[in-house]
């Protein structure tokens, strides 16, 4: 749309770029407001939304009740009714107060009205573990939402993603779920200026290789692409998949290098079993890739563990750089 | 002082809404008794909740409401959609799950919706619908459309989580919303005596620092004067009401209900209590009809009904392969 | 633990079966509570607590307001504090309000208070579609549950085996949540007497064949059953599993089948995504098993789509039996 | 009448439970000043949520709770543990993350709990504790042990649905558990003008047809005298109540929280109305203690930390390789 604004700048941090996407979206459109708890003068539980409030006012940066539930469904509402909210949870693990209405409301909406009704809805789910906040505020829930037809689910991993899929998912008619990993925010990138949208459901090919494909999500996928310079070291050269949407999921980006390296590892933080690395796999071994396939398939994700508060603990129960390589070179010298 | 023993609706409004108001009910009444005759028949598939004896609270309740207004509605929604003016074709057509229908076929009794004419849509989910209002009433406020939005639920929503953080939020940000409780004694087999720690469901809207009040659901006058004051608040920028119908489900809750949580006393008191008749009674004693009307009003209706069954029963089925159209914007023809 | 009462008897149904085993429980203890909307005098939306009511009264069959997130959190609370609850959700459909308690508190209370404290809740779901009942009666949602950590969860899919599970769920010191197909209540089949367990986390190998393997749950280990007659007429001899536990999963079985047969189909009536045959194909995929694989594993799934109400349209989003011959037959031979 | 003019607390406890009390005050401050000055040293990971300036609503509301009894505790919880009587080390221990911790250093200060002196735990989610609490309360009464449940939470929550299910059920039961709202004024940075919509959290009782009560909750006396009450009536079988203890967080929410909502001059006037000095004062007035004895009580409470700090850091961690135990019964020795 602001066409050719796409010089590269200083960089952003994860968090300065969902601030920059809100801020471009609530110019460019008087319909789209904020509403999520503490994101008015305290500037968010991760200052994401920064001192919008003070740009936008009360009228636009709303601060609601301690209400997931009635605050997601309000937002539903109102962009049932014309208004185009984003909506903020404080951590994803909130998402569990509001389930009835993202799953049972703004997901059948338009399917159970015949079509009758657009829900363009944005939620927000600060993600994951490492920040030492324990089994209640560090949990990676996104296969829930992503087992769930009518929504679409991104994790972006990149600051430039972070605000590109962010103005794709404002300007969406259907309800978009974002999952930012908390580790993010504080990370930086380049990020183009101006408004541009990422497309939902595309995967991004962050690194060619040949001797494996690694499929990975949000912060996954850095760790992945770090492992995989390593690795390259020591003569692996893995294709890194920055998946970027799990709903819906780019399947000819995964196939097209799973036929070509005929190895595959998902890593994931989410619980391992019945995480997002099952559905990558599974996709894969029905699709015709499955016979390019020379290995088992490898999938890397969280232990079957609510996330444990010390320290040594939290990190032990999700994948780390070291698992990844040892798994990658496990796999590729055929050692599974 | 003649006119002030009027009832309120015989003073509000002309006798060309009274006459209206009445049509509609019956309507209702004989939309809802051949659904639930075709329903007997095995046309109509799944489930279906009945509102007869409750028509007076739904379309009380629309009086006042304008074409820009909106309405959520519940399981039990059948009037709160005629109410609003629907097409009874369109929704025998829902029912018998056609592509005709106000859903395409795809949603049924539970999920009847009207977008057009402001029923953002029944809602399968108990309490469901409330924080949809509360949005609904969010968005007339930040565009200024002043629009107004009745919020319908039940005694048994009451109880729900949802019911409390909504009448919060409602109150807080000022917003345009009547929150009308249907309240018929039951939320299915429980009765509010024993779900419900409080007297009066409107009792609770203290808590929210809103005005709440209890009237006879079966009066239709009473039911009228309370919301129309309401929503005139809500329109005059004044914040939240909740207003409690008191009135009764004279049938079972749903087809598998045996009734052995009341009496078939308690029934037929209320049924004696007809909204219907009530109203009826009310117009023929202010001159507004004659006796020989209802007649009328009925053969209407029934003609009504029948062509709207013709309708929907000659309306084709949804094409199979397009079971997953409107999943998403885009998919599908609109 | 009753000894000698395995004598055969007259059919029960499914939910007669799960009325004897609430019985036999709350005859044994005391301490076992039955909790939910409408289980007193209606007799539960199915009928399935029936006239427990008359029996043990108003103080051990309670019937709950319209509360499922606080009447789950009541349930957990009185597990941890030495009753036995078990707590009876209409529809599955409305765990989506009581994701946090049984998420955020019943999986996680006792990891977080590092074994300080035991919640035996059970909660049973009614779910699944073919009722006529649309988008927000009809889900099946076991995978939501089945991802998290903390919680036990099955599938029962016989009379028999929804008692054995169910009396083993209330003797088992960790929450277990059961989901019980609405249109399996009225099936009939053979149900011992008295108090036995069936053991959670095994699964039941239905029959045995050698042609491919079959993973099912819930009704479509029935629907798989019967198709395998059929396919048995056409020459295709297929092992019949039935999961029955989704969370253990009962690895063992599933892959002693594969290795023998060298082919994997899973069929589920969950949203085909992110669904369990995710996880199944995964965990074979990642196994050693993988090496006696033939062909692609296959998921027969539902729809991406909520239920419609329209009943042909909603027979046509989840696995019918001729899907299941189809699928099977297109594996067996080759052509997929 | 000179006894009828004295506090509540004066007339009802002995002397001996008097310094207990504030013992217990003075402990849980100097427990999280240390807890905060470790945090700031880098040996608590995470977040930490502290009550300095509650003291006296966290002990008042415990001081009729037999051994029997349970309580439910917040985000903000180390209080109401201590007021129980948990042990200082292995607090200590868990905000080390040590696994001779409370949660055996999986749980963190968030989780902290000490069921043994009837702690069902803190909870990360804001009302989370409220059904359990119910629960706790159904149990009791079911079980027949005339345990009553203190059930601790904030102003927050009271807008959280688990509040209103919660208190409904509770009253229609009429099961034995006091609702002990912490209204420190903020849920985070939104006050209670801004999120709440009645004046007074117990406003809300009425709601549920149970007695409300709204407290100086920086006064012992006042938060003993009304919360005994409310356990009382709960051990007599007449059901819940609800007790708004109104008290002030003198530190931030947390520590990332920059005090952006408040003001500098509001947090010094809530300074001078600490609950410790004024407990403290009232004790001396009244001839209970000497103003002597303050240094005492700080310096035993000095080195009771330090040798709980001393506990907790050369306690061992716990085992990567045991990082997955007890997520169900019998994975981990116990
Ligand atoms: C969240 C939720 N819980 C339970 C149900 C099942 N259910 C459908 S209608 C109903 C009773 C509702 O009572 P009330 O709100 O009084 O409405 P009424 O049926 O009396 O019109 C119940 C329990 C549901 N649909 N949604
Ligand atoms: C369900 C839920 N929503 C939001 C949060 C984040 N959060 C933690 S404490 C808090 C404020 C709670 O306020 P209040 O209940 O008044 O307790 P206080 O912190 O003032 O003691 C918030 C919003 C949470 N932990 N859980
Ligand atoms: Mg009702
Ligand atoms: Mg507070």
């Amino acid at each position: 749309m602001s066409g050719r604004s796409e010089r590269v700048r200083g960089k952003l941090s994860y968090a300065e770029a969902i601030r920059e996407a809100l801020d471009i979206a609530m110019d460019r459109d008087e319909r789209v407001v904020l509403m999520g708890e503490d994101i008015g003068v305290y500037g968010g539980a991760f200052q994401v939304t920064g001192d919008l409030f003070g740009k936008y006012g009360p009228e636009r940066v709303i601060d609601t009740p301690i209400s997931e539930l009635g605050g997601a469904g309000v937002a539903i509402g109102a962009a049932m009714t014309g208004l185009r909210p984003v909506f903020e949870f404080q951590f994803s693990d909130f998402a569990a107060l509001a389930m009835e209405q993202i799953v049972n409301q703004a997901a059948k909406l338009r399917y159970m009205l015949g079509g009758a009704v657009s829900v363009p809805v944005v939620m927000r789910f600060p993600a994951g573990s490492g920040t030492g906040a324990a089994a209640q505020h560090s949990q990676s829930i996104e296969a829930w939402l992503g087992h769930v037809p009518g929504l679409k689910v991104v994790q972006p991993s990149t600051p430039e993603d972070a605000k590109g899929l962010l103005l794709s998912a404002i300007e969406d008619p259907d309800p978009v779920m974002i999952f930012e990993h908390k580790l993010l925010y504080k990370t930086k990138g380049h990020v183009p200026r101006g408004h541009y949208e990422t497309p939902i459901g595309e995967a991004a090919l962050r690194r060619i290789g040949h001797s494996l494909t690694i499929v990975a999500t949000s912060i996954m996928a850095r760790k992945s692409l770090s492992a995989a310079e390593e690795l390259a070291r020591q003569g692996i050269h893995a294709d890194v998949i920055d998946l970027r949407s799990i709903r819906p999921i780019d399947r000819e980006t995964v196939l097209a290098s799973v036929r070509k390296t005929g190895r595959l590892m998902c890593v994931y933080e989410g619980v391992k079993t019945l995480g997002i690395g099952a559905e990558i796999s599974a996709m894969v071994a029905e699709s015709d890739a499955f016979d390019f396939l020379e290995a088992p398939i490898v999938r890397l994700g969280g232990a079957e563990c609510p996330i444990p508060y010390n320290p040594e603990l939290e990190k032990s129960v999700v994948p780390q750089e070291p698992d990844i390589l040892e798994a990658a070179r496990n796999l590729v010298q055929g050692r599974i | 002082m003649a006119s002030s023993n009027m009832p309120y609706a015989v003073r509000a409004y002309e006798r060309r809404r009274l006459a209206d108001a009445l049509r509609k009910m019956i309507l209702i009444r004989k939309f809802e008794e051949a659904a639930e005759a075709s329903y007997m028949r095995g046309l109509i598939h799944g489930t279906m909740h009945l509102s007869i004896g409750q028509e007076a609270s739904a379309v009380g309740s629309c009086m006042s409401l304008e074409e820009r207004d909106k309405i959520t509605s519940t399981h039990r929604g059948h009037g709160h959609c005629l109410a609003r003016g629907a097409d009874l074709g369109r929704m025998f057509a829902e029912f018998f799950g056609k592509e005709t229908g106000y859903c395409r076929g795809r949603g049924g009794s539970m999920h009847i919706a009207d977008v057009e004419r402001g029923n953002l849509g029944a809602n399968g989910i108990v309490g469901g619908g409330l924080p949809i209002a509360v949005g609904s009433a969010l968005s007339a406020k930040r565009l200024g459309t002043g629009a107004v939005t009745v919020c319908f639920f039940g005694d048994g929503a009451n109880n729900e989580g949802a019911f409390h953080e909504s009448l919060n939020m409602a109150a807080i940000w000022k917003l345009p919303v009547v929150f009308v409780c249907e309240n018929n004694l039951y939320g299915m087999s429980m009765s509010t005596d024993r779900s419900t720690a409080v007297g009066n469901i409107s009792e609770r809207a203290a808590a929210y620092s809103m005005p709440g009040a209890t009237v006879d659901g079966n009066d239709f006058s009473a039911v009228a004067e309370a919301v129309d004051a309401a929503v005139a608040r809500a329109r005059a920028g004044e914040g939240p009401s909740l207003v409690e119908n008191m009135t009764y489900r004279l049938r079972g809750h749903s087809r598998s209900d045996r009734n052995r949580y009341r009496t078939k006393q308690e029934i037929d008191d209320w049924a004696k209590r007809d909204p219907i008749t009530r109203l009826f009674g009310m117009l023929v004693s202010h001159g507004v009809m004659a006796e020989g009307d209802m007649a009328e009003l009925d053969g209407d209706a029934a003609r009504k009904i029948d062509d709207a069954l013709a309708f929907a029963a000659s309306s084709p089925d949804p094409k199979v392969e397009e079971a997953a159209f409107y999943v998403y914007a885009g998919s599908g023809a609109r």
